[in-house]
């Protein structure tokens, strides 16, 4: 009984685990749930380092839910495979990876930074829920239970946002992001019903075995498309990003920017490995393309004037996740065309990928910085704010690392990716590169009046009694920074690790589907 | 809520207790019925919200012990949790109770279901959604009331 | 050392932007030791000039608030601007028509 | 011409749902246009699973070879509702808490997260 084996299957029963023990063991005082919420994710994210090595190793790696065997995916000569199916492939298990670092570090910081409020119990356990549903749907094969891992997510993100019930504002972002994530739900449910009543089949690489492009598949496309798009936050319907964001308790925005990257991995899953191929015309890769573009410039736009830091670096997700989008929508566009692919769709998805990586980790450093901000001052407008930079050192550091790196500047992870996807996605049209560039200097411009406003200037009275942040939110934001560091200090080692075979394998759908269909014994 | 009539209360008292019976009855035949952990747990929850409709809120307050639902909530999430882990050398949820469909058609139905864990699984699944239902019902009743009486601190953290 | 990556049609190296890095500070530190060597630590020739008049101690009177900067870019841009934000309006229902109409638009081009 | 009665059914319900979430400005009602877009959604499960003259998946109760109706729709749809359920309560309890800090239910007047 090698353990290897069982690990998807373990990347979901440790936060489990960590949801259903957290009532009990907060009856035992605080120290132990900090130890709870600390230990159980730190073993989350060991258990994805494990599996992503495993996946590297050994191929895609297949696992049944209550099956004889951990691969019997078709047994006994059944045509399609009936249990739910974990289908790991190495890019879900590089979105495994970045999703439980982030978790990782949400639950360090969120140890102090909680520590004032009630019902912290709930919290955990809603915080693992999060981290389950985020994990669950990035490792699924099975579309309806991508469904439901979106639902488990989704609810425990409303609770999660409006968690401050009595501050009015984190309350309505609660709700509209409620409002819209459930109607989006819905139309996702009648494209999964659709999908089953004509396949009679569930799993993903069944569906993709055996999928025409008809009128029903495209409007399940529309829908699926749609409902994911939203989730991840492009340009139309972004509003409730922001309001989510900036209302949320920083543990958890640091948590919900990679949820938000789980339902971008799932518009990339359907669109390349469920469709792929037979993706007839191109009219999505253009749609994604195009909402891609939107969200960068009126993203970045929106957010240069807004004066409340933490709805700023909301506007800031909106247009970075336009730039995944731009990048996996240029080399959903070549897909079928080798010799595009070969120039420069492959170098595309290289550094839209690679630029999911970088996202998760300077985005959620940033919203913990605004948080420490937050914690120390109390505040949350930068008119009030100033010459914070003496009394928290550590916190301006890593603010700085974090800020060079999402505007893009040389040594740091975000310009490689950004590299890649300007170069790449210019041979498609210069225009999309001009837009991106356009975008990347007003997010220097946007993140140059926080750092001024915020953190230089001359020294205020009203901060003397200020004090850098505790260590256990030091921590949380030193896991982050040493992410973007190692991404810049090696970016080729990386770049071949981590992103190159999540590229292949995302663009290599026969593989996908032979790992279930090919009778996987 | 005012409690009601002499005649409701009286109705509820002999009516309550066997709604919860027919409830755990559903639950306990889920695997072979079309019932369930899910309709049986919802079915047990109405047992509180009948006594909250007859009783009113504050009698039922102070009546009622949230630590069972509490419980009943956990208990029912570890024991699935147990019983999908002892699946583990074969797989994650694995039904390692289950009796083969011949040796159960010779034998007839034994002791242990012949749907293993699943039966285990449903009666697991039934004491949670009846503690959860229940505390759902308790804390939107409380929720109605939030702000009015009960002294409600501002939450000391943020508004330092 | 730290491996060059190769983007297709150029490459980005770590190394090689430290080591300019370095002497691009070691020459803008010598440029900045050339300055006059009377300037004393902690004396008057720190005052902030204020353009002649008292600073004020508490450092809020002279501290420029966010929403000032960029105020050229927001007049510039005032008629983009109001239609931007006149789009978020914030309420509940409008975010799911732009998610309906967006749904619909994608359903009727792809159907075309 | 019955077979595809219960689709039209659920182009109905939906389209009240989706109606009504635009034309309704008291949250409540929004959360009910809410739960008729899933009862539609659920009601479109349930239909795709439908074999003409087929009896209860259950062999238990069913007995032996006789045609069956698709059991993994009804189960799809069992856990739609849960997940409603789920949704509709914390939906409704966000609403209360909304009605006591705003003092309206009426959805355009909430609106102090905008531009």
């Amino acid at each position: 009984m090698n353990w290897n084996d069982h690990l998807p299957a373990l990347l979901l029963a440790v936060p489990l685990f960590g949801a259903f023990m957290a009532p009990i063991v907060c009856l035992f005082g605080k120290t132990l749930r900090n130890v709870l919420l600390i230990g159980i994710s730190f073993v989350t994210m060991l258990v994805a380092l494990l599996l992503w090595r495993n996946v590297l190793v050994g191929g895609i790696a297949v696992y049944v839910m209550g099956g004889e065997s951990f691969n019997l995916t078709l047994p006994s000569g059944m045509a399609l495979p009936i249990r739910i199916i974990m289908e790991v492939d190495a890019f879900s298990a590089f979105m495994v990876v970045c999703g439980s670092i982030a978790s990782f570090a949400g639950a360090l910081f969120s140890t102090n930074y909680m520590e004032k409020f009630s019902g912290i119990g709930r919290f955990v356990s809603l915080y693992f829920l999060l981290t389950l549903g985020m994990l669950g749907m990035m490792i699924t094969g099975d579309f309806f239970n991508f469904f439901i891992f979106i639902e488990i997510a989704s609810i425990a993100s409303f609770g999660l946002v409006a968690f401050w019930r009595d501050k009015p504002e984190a309350v309505e972002a609660g709700l509209k992001y409620a409002l819209v994530s459930q109607v989006g739900s819905m139309i996702f449910l009648i494209a999964a019903g659709s999908l089953y009543g004509k396949y009679n089949a569930l799993n993903m690489a069944a569906i993709g075995s055996m999928l025409q492009f008809g009128v029903m598949e495209k409007l399940a496309l529309v829908f699926i498309v749609g409902t994911l798009a939203m989730k991840c936050g492009s340009f139309p319907m972004h509003m409730w990003l922001p309001d989510a964001y900036a209302e949320a308790p920083s543990g958890v925005s640091c948590l919900l920017v990679a949820v938000s990257q789980a339902s971008l991995y799932g518009l990339m899953r359907v669109c390349f490995s469920l469709y792929g191929i037979n993706l007839g015309g191109s009219f999505i890769p253009w749609m994604i393309i195009s909402m891609g573009l939107a969200s960068m410039f009126f993203g970045v736009t929106m957010a240069v004037v807004q004066h409340e830091i933490k709805r700023l670096i909301g506007y800031h997700s909106v247009s970075q996740v336009g730039y995944m989008l731009l990048g996996l929508g240029v080399g959903l566009l070549v897909l079928t065309d080798a010799r595009g692919m070969a120039e420069y769709g492959f170098t595309a998805m290289k550094g839209g990928i690679f630029h999911i990586f970088n996202y998760t980790m300077y985005k959620g450093l940033l919203f913990l910085a605004a948080g420490a901000i937050y914690y120390a001052t109390g505040k949350r407008d930068l008119n009030e704010m100033g010459g914070l930079a003496r009394r928290m050192p550590f916190t301006t550091a890593m603010f700085v690392i974090a800020a060079a790196a999402i505007s893009g500047l040389p040594p740091f992870n975000g310009f490689v990716s950004k590299l890649l996807i300007y170069e790449s996605v210019f041979a498609v049209h210069p225009a999309l590169t001009v837009v991106a560039l356009l975008t990347s200097v007003l997010t220097l411009a946007s993140f140059v009046k926080v750092f001024q406003t915020a953190f230089l200037g001359p020294e205020k009275s009203v901060f003397t009694g200020v004090r850098e942040v505790p260590s256990g939110m030091l921590f949380g934001m030193g896991v982050l920074t040493l992410a973007v560091l190692g991404a810049t200090l090696f970016p080729s080692w990386t770049l071949s690790n981590l992103v190159e075979p999540a590229a292949k394998a995302l663009v290599d759908q026969a593989g996908y589907i032979g790992a279930v269909m090919g009778g996987g014994l | 809520m005012r409690p009601l009539s002499i005649v409701v209360r009286t109705g509820c008292d002999l009516f309550a207790w066997f709604l919860v019976i027919f409830g755990s009855t559903i639950i306990i035949h889920g695997d072979v019925t079309p019932g369930g952990g899910f309709q049986g747990g919802a079915i047990v929850a109405t047992f509180l919200s009948l006594l909250l409709v007859a009783y009113g809120g504050k009698k039922l307050l102070a009546w009622v012990n949230v630590g069972i639902f509490n419980g009943m909530l956990v208990f029912g999430l570890l024991a699935f949790f147990l019983l999908g882990f002892l699946g583990f050398p074969h797989s994650f949820f694995f039904n390692f109770l289950a009796v083969p469909h011949e040796i159960a058609q010779a034998t007839g139905h034994g002791v242990i279901p012949p749907s293993g864990t699943i039966a285990l699984m449903d009666i697991a699944v039934g004491l949670e959604v009846a503690g959860g239902l229940s505390l759902i019902v308790l804390s939107m009743f409380k929720g109605v009331r939030l702000f009015r009486e009960e002294h409600f601190e501002e939450e000391s953290g943020h508004d330092r | 050392m730290f491996g060059t990556v190769y983007t297709g049609f150029g490459y980005w190296d770590v190394t090689a932007w430290i080591v300019f890095f370095a002497i691009a500070s070691g020459l803008t530190l010598w440029l900045r030791a050339q300055g006059r060597d009377d300037y004393k630590e902690g004396t008057d020739q720190d005052e902030i000039y204020w353009s002649g008049n008292p600073v004020p101690d508490d450092g809020a009177e002279i501290s420029v608030p966010a929403s000032s900067a960029y105020w050229g870019f927001r007049k510039a841009m005032e008629p983009f601007y109001k239609v931007l934000t006149g789009m978020h309006t914030g309420i509940g229902t409008d975010i799911v028509g732009f998610y309906v109409l967006t749904v619909a638009f994608m359903a009727v081009f792809i159907l075309l | 011409m019955i077979g595809n009665a219960p689709f039209f059914v659920v182009g109905l319900l939906f389209l009240a749902g989706l109606v009504a979430i635009f034309m309704e400005k008291n949250l409540i009602k929004i959360a009910v246009a809410i739960s008729i877009i899933s009862s539609a959604v659920n009601l479109f499960l349930v239909a795709l699973g439908y074999r003409a003259g087929g009896t209860i998946p259950v062999h238990y109760l069913a007995g032996e070879e006789t045609l069956m109706v698709l059991p993994t729709p009804q189960a799809m749809t069992l856990t739609a509702i849960v997940i409603a359920l789920a949704t509709t309560a914390l939906l409704l309890s966000l609403i209360m808490l909304v009605y006591r800090l705003y003092g309206t239910l009426d959805v355009d007047e909430i609106r102090r997260l905008r531009g």
